[in-house]
C-alpha cells in the first residue's frame, strides 16, 4: 500500500517535471495525477456545470469522488483536514433511484453513524421503478457518515456511507 | 407542453434533442454511463443523471435505470434518440405504465413494424407494394424450397428480428438453399434470441430508397418526401440524399401518398420510416418500417424546412402537425455523410483522443456533433462521431460543397472515413446518379487482399 | 471561368471566398502578412504568398504587394472581399492595368459611390429618395445655417469621406451648429485626409434597412431583397436579420425595383448594398452604397439560397447571373449575429490565444469562421473571430436558434461578445421586432458610471 | 515493483529525449506519463500544407528561417551539419516580386558567391508591378550562398543571400 510520503514524493516529481498527466497503476493500487499547468482548466473537459443550466443534482465530478470503482465499496482518497491513518469503505449506489433510511417513513433508520455494522446487513432501500432495493454492506466496521439526506435522488456509483473498516 | 424532458440516449442525437428542447423551452435531463461523465450532453442537459456503468447494457439499454432517472428528476417525457432503447416497445409499455409520455409510435405500432413477418403483412393489406416472398417464418426447408422455385432465384433469407445484416443469407439456386437457411437461423439465434427466418425475392443491385413520415394524435399523417440512402457498406448507411434522383415527382406523389395511407391503416404516430427496395425496372417493394428517428434525419429536414424533432416532441404532447401535405415543399438537395471514427481502408474502429476537431462551415454546411476538440471517443459506443450534412440549389451543388468541407475538415489524434466519402464523393457514377446498394462494392474490389494484408 | 483567384483579404472572409472557388473549381492564392502565417486561410488555399508585417498599411493594405502577388502566382483575378481594399477604386484601376480581373464593380461605379455627396445627386436623379441635406459639400457656416433652418433640426453633419462613424456630428439647434462642423471636419480630415462635410436631415430612432444587389456585365441587375441592420453600437453592426419586420411584400418589391432602377442608371455591376434609414413613419431615405460583398451576406445567401460570393466570380468572369428576378424566392427567416473578441461590458478588445472553440451546430446554424482551438487572435486586425447565422421558418425559430447555439458555445481564452448577444435576443423589444438604430442605448443606459467605473 | 527512484530515473529519460508521452504496462504495472511542455504540434498549428493543396511557393516555415526579422538582414540559425564559428547575415527580400540577378537577361549578374560585396552594394533585382527594384547589401562581406533561382517568384520576407561579415 502506497502511503502518504510517497505520493507527496511523486507529486514533488510531477510539479519537477512539468508534467501534466501520471498514471501508477499495480496490483490493488491505481493513482493518477493530472495538472493543467500550462492549459486554462478548460470547461469542455471539466465538467463544470453549464452556465445556462442549473443542476439540481449535484455534479457527478463532485459528489463521487470514488466513482472510479463503483458499484459498491472503493477507497476513498483522503479528504484535506480529514485524518486518514485507518482503511476507510465508501458504499455507492448501485442503481439510480431514491434514498430510503428506513423500511417505512415510521420505522427507525437502519443505521446511524458511531454503530457497527455487519457484512450483509441493511444499510439503506434504494427505490426503483416502485420496486424497495435494500442495500447491504459488504463489510464489518463502523459507520462514520452518510453522505445523502433521507428521501434524496441517488444516481448510479453516487456515495451513500463511509466505513471505518474493522 | 411537457416541462421536462429526459434524453435517453447520448452523443450528437442526445444534443440535437437538447437542441429541439432548448428551441421550446423545455428543460432536459441528460443520463449518462461513466464512461460519457465529460461528454457534452451532460454538460448542456439543465440535468444529468448517472445511470451505469460503461456497458450500454447496464446503462443506455437499463430501462430501470432509465426511468427511474425520470421518476427522480420529475420527467414527464423520454425521447429515445436512435439506437439503443429508441425501438424498445417494453420501454414504451413501461412508460406508459409510469405516467411518462415517450417520445415515438404507441408500444402496440412499435411491436407490430419489429416483427418483420407482420409488417410485411400489413402492409400488404394496406396496399403497399411488398417483395413477394413467404408469408411468415419457414418451418420446413420443403417449403422452402417450393416457395423460393415459385419466387424465381435469387431469393434472400432473412431473419424475422433482423436487421444490420444478420440473420441474412442470399441463395441463387436451390442447391444452396437448405445450408443458407440453416446458416441464417443460428446467425439470427445468435443476434437476436430468435432463429425464425423468411423468404424473399432478390433484387439485384437495387436502390435504397426511404419515406420520412410524422403523425399526431388526431389522425393526422404527412410525409416529408424520401431520402436515398443506396450507399451502405456491410448494410450500414454511410452517405444519405434527399431528394433522390430516381424519383421523379410524380412517383414520390405516389409513393408518398401510398405511404401515408399504410401509416394511417396502421394508426401510425410520431415520426417514423417506410424503406423500400427500387429495382432497376422502377418497381417498389416496402422492406420494412423503422418506428423512431433516424440517424439520417437532417437532410429531410434540410429541404424541407421541418424540425423533424420538435415536430416529434409536439406530437408527442398531443399537439396536432404544425403543417399539412399541401404545406410541405422541398427546397434543393441535401447530402449526409456520416463521418465514423474508424480506419477508412481496414474499416476497423480508431476509438481514442481528438486533439484537434475543426470543421468549417460557410454557406450550406450544418453540423452535428458532439466532439470537440480534446475529446475522448470511446470504444463502448457506435463508432459515429459527427454527421455533415450539404445543402445547394442542386445535387451537383450539394456535392461540391460537402467535397470542399471535407477536404478542410481536421479531425487529428484518431482516423476517420473522411478519406472514403471523398472516393465516393469523386466517383464519376456517384456524381452522374448512378447509384445502387452494390455501389460499395467497388470500393472492397480496389483491394481484393486488403483483408489479407491486413490480418 | 477564371483558372486561379487570389483573395486579398485574411480571416473568415476569405475562408468564405476559398468555399467558394473549391465549389467552382478554382484554384486559390492566399495572401498574408507575418501575424497571419498559421491562419486557416493560408492552410486551405493552393498557394500562399507573404506579403509583409503584420501592421496591414504594409501588407494588406499594400495595393503592390497585392498586385505582384497576383502577378507571381499567376492568378487571373483578385477577390478582395470586405474591408482592407475592397472600395479602393485604385487597386480596381491597377488590376484593369494588368488585365487581372477585380471581382467588384468598375472602378467608376466604386468611385462615384465612395464620394457620399455625389452617391447621394446619383441616387436623387435615379429617382432613389433620399434625406433631405446640402447637395454637397458644405464651405461656410452661414450657408450651413441656412440649410439647416430650412431642413428643420435635428441635423446630421457628416464626412464626404466618412464611414464608421467618424466626422459625425448630431445637432440638435442652431447654436451648436458651428461648433458641431469644426469638430466633424477636423475627426473627417484626421481619419479619411479629406475634411469635406455635408448636411442632411436628421432622423430620430430610424430602421438601418439595406437592400443586396447583384449585377452582370449584361445588363442584368437583380436584388436579392433587404436586411434588417438596426442592432448597431456605435455605427458597429452587431446583428443582421432578414427580412426585415418592417417591411411588407408591397414596399419589399417597391423598395427593390427602385434599387434596382438605381443600379441600372449607374451601370452597377457585381454585387453591392443600397443602404437606407426608414423613419418611423415608414419612410425611406437613401444613405449610402457599398460597392463590396458585405459581412452581412450569409443572412440573405440564407433566405434566398443564392450563394452570392459564387455569384460575383460568375459575373466578374462575363457570365450572366444565374438566376432572374422572378426567381428569388424568400424562405423562413435569418439572423446572424458577429462574435468579437470583446468584452462585451467594457467592450475592449480581447486578443489572445483561443484555448477551447466549439459552436454547436444542428438544424439551421451555419457558422463562418477561421477560428479553431489553438488559434491565436491578433491584435492587428479586426476583433470579429466568428459568425453565426441561425436559420428558422419565421424569426421566432430563428431567435431560439441562435440563443441556444449562442448558450452551448465555449470560446476560452478571450473574452467574446456573446453574453451581449444573449442579452439583445432576450430583451422584449427586440423579440417583438420593435428595434431601431437607438436599441443598443439601453445596454449602454443601464450602466452610467461603467466606464468611469472600469477606468 | 517499481519504486521511486525507478520513477525518478523514467522521468529523466522522458525530459531528456522531450517525450510527451510515456507509456509502459507488464504484469501486475502500468506507468503512463503525459507532459504538455509546450502545445502538442497540432496540424491546424504547425502550417504543414493542406492535403488537397499543393503550393507552388516553397512553403514560407520552411523556406524562411529568418522571417522573423525581415526586411533585411538577420542573422541565419546555423543549419545542422554547418559550421557556425564565424557571423553570417541573411539578405530577405522587403517585397514580394520576381528575384532577378542581373539588370538585364545578357548582362553578367550582379553577385557571384565567393564575391566580397560592400555595403551598397547591389545585389539582385526584385521586379514588382513592373519596377525593378534594385536591393542592396547593408553589410561588408563574403558572399557565401544565394538561395534563389535566377527568375524565380518571392515573397516578402523569403531569404535571398547569406553573407560572412567581414
Amino acid at each position: 500500500m502506497m502511503n502518504l510520503d510517497e505520493i507527496r514524493s511523486i507529486l514533488e516529481l510531477v510539479r519537477e517535471h512539468e508534467l501534466s498527466e501520471f498514471e501508477l497503476e499495480r496490483d490493488g493500487l491505481k493513482i493518477r495525477i493530472r495538472k493543467d499547468a500550462i492549459h486554462q482548466p478548460s470547461l469542455l473537459m471539466s465538467g463544470v456545470p453549464a452556465p445556462a443550466g442549473t443542476a439540481t443534482l449535484p455534479a457527478p465530478a463532485a459528489a463521487a469522488p470514488a466513482r472510479e470503482t463503483p458499484p459498491s465499496i472503493a477507497e476513498p482518497a483522503p479528504e484535506a483536514g480529514e485524518e486518514a491513518d485507518y482503511d476507510l469503505a465508501v458504499v455507492s449506489s448501485p442503481i439510480v433511484g431514491t434514498f430510503y433510511r428506513s423500511a417505512e417513513p415510521a420505522s427507525p433508520p437502519f443505521v446511524e453513524v458511531g454503530e457497527t455494522v455487519k457484512k450483509g446487513q441493511v444499510l439503506c432501500i434504494i427505490e426503483a421503478m416502485k420496486l424497495m432495493n435494500e442495500i447491504e454492506s459488504e463489510y464489518d466496521g463502523d459507520l462514520v457518515k452518510i453522505y445523502v439526506e433521507n428521501g434524496q435522488p441517488v444516481q448510479y456509483g453516487e456515495r451513500l456511507f463511509a466505513l471505518k473498516i474493522s | 407542453m411537457f416541462k421536462k424532458i429526459l434524453i435517453a440516449n447520448r452523443g450528437e442525437i442526445a444534443m440535437r434533442i437538447i437542441c429541439a428542447c432548448r428551441e421550446l423551452g423545455i428543460k432536459t435531463v441528460a443520463v449518462y454511463s461513466e464512461a460519457d461523465e465529460n461528454s457534452l450532453h451532460v454538460r448542456f442537459a439543465d440535468e444529468d443523471v448517472c445511470i451505469g456503468p460503461a456497458r450500454s447494457t447496464e446503462s443506455y439499454l437499463n430501462v430501470p435505470a432509465v426511468i427511474s432517472a425520470a421518476e427522480i428528476t420529475g420527467a414527464d417525457a423520454i425521447h429515445p434518440g436512435y439506437g439503443f432503447l429508441s425501438e424498445s416497445a417494453y420501454l414504451a409499455e413501461v412508460c406508459e405504465a409510469c405516467h411518462i409520455r415517450f417520445v415515438g409510435p404507441d408500444p402496440g405500432v412499435i411491436r407490430l413494424m419489429g416483427d418483420k413477418a407482420r409488417a410485411r403483412r400489413a402492409m400488404k393489406k394496406a396496399g403497399v407494394p411488398v417483395l413477394p416472398g413467404s408469408d411468415g417464418p419457414i418451418d420446413n426447408d420443403e417449403k422452402a424450397a417450393k416457395i423460393a422455385k415459385d419466387l424465381g432465384y435469387p431469393v434472400i433469407v432473412k431473419a424475422v428480428a433482423g436487421g444490420g445484416g444478420r440473420g441474412m443469407r442470399i441463395v441463387q439456386s436451390a442447391n444452396e438453399l437448405s445450408q443458407a437457411l440453416k446458416t441464417a437461423r443460428r446467425e439470427a439465434e445468435a443476434a437476436f434470441g430468435v432463429g425464425d427466418v423468411y423468404l424473399e425475392k432478390y433484387v439485384e443491385s437495387p436502390r435504397h430508397i426511404e419515406f420520412q413520415v410524422i403523425g399526431d394524435h388526431h389522425g393526422a399523417v404527412v410525409h416529408l418526401g424520401e431520402r436515398e440512402c443506396s450507399i451502405q457498406r456491410r448494410h450500414q448507411k454511410l452517405l444519405e440524399e434527399s431528394p433522390s434522383v430516381a424519383l421523379t415527382d410524380k412517383v414520390r406523389r405516389r409513393m408518398g401518398a401510398s405511404v401515408v395511407d399504410a401509416a394511417k391503416a396502421v394508426q401510425y404516430t410520431n415520426a417514423g420510416t417506410f424503406e423500400f427496395l427500387l429495382d432497376q425496372a422502377g418497381n417498389f417493394y416496402f422492406l420494412e418500417a423503422n418506428t423512431r428517428l433516424q440517424v439520417e434525419h437532417p437532410v429531410t429536414e434540410t429541404v424541407t424546412g421541418v424540425d423533424i424533432v420538435k415536430e416529434q416532441i409536439r406530437v408527442a404532447a398531443g399537439e396536432r402537425l404544425s403543417f399539412r401535405q399541401g404545406d410541405v415543399a422541398f427546397n434543393g438537395h441535401a447530402i449526409e455523410c456520416r463521418i465514423n471514427a474508424e480506419d477508412p481502408d481496414t474499416l476497423v474502429p480508431s476509438p481514442g483522443v481528438i486533439h484537434v476537431f475543426s470543421v468549417p462551415g460557410g454557406p450550406g454546411i450544418r453540423v452535428d456533433t458532439a466532439a470537440h476538440s480534446d475529446c475522448t471517443i470511446s470504444p463502448y459506443y457506435d463508432s459515429m462521431i459527427a454527421k455533415i450534412i450539404a445543402h445547394g440549389r442542386d445535387r451537383q451543388e450539394a456535392i461540391a460543397r460537402m467535397r470542399r468541407t471535407l477536404e478542410m475538415t481536421v479531425i487529428e489524434g484518431i482516423r476517420t472515413t473522411i478519406p472514403l466519402h471523398l472516393k465516393i464523393l469523386a466517383d464519376p457514377d456517384f456524381v452522374s446518379g448512378k447509384i445502387s446498394t452494390s455501389f460499395m462494392n467497388r470500393f472492397a474490389a480496389d483491394r481484393p487482399n486488403r483483408l489479407a494484408a491486413a490480418g
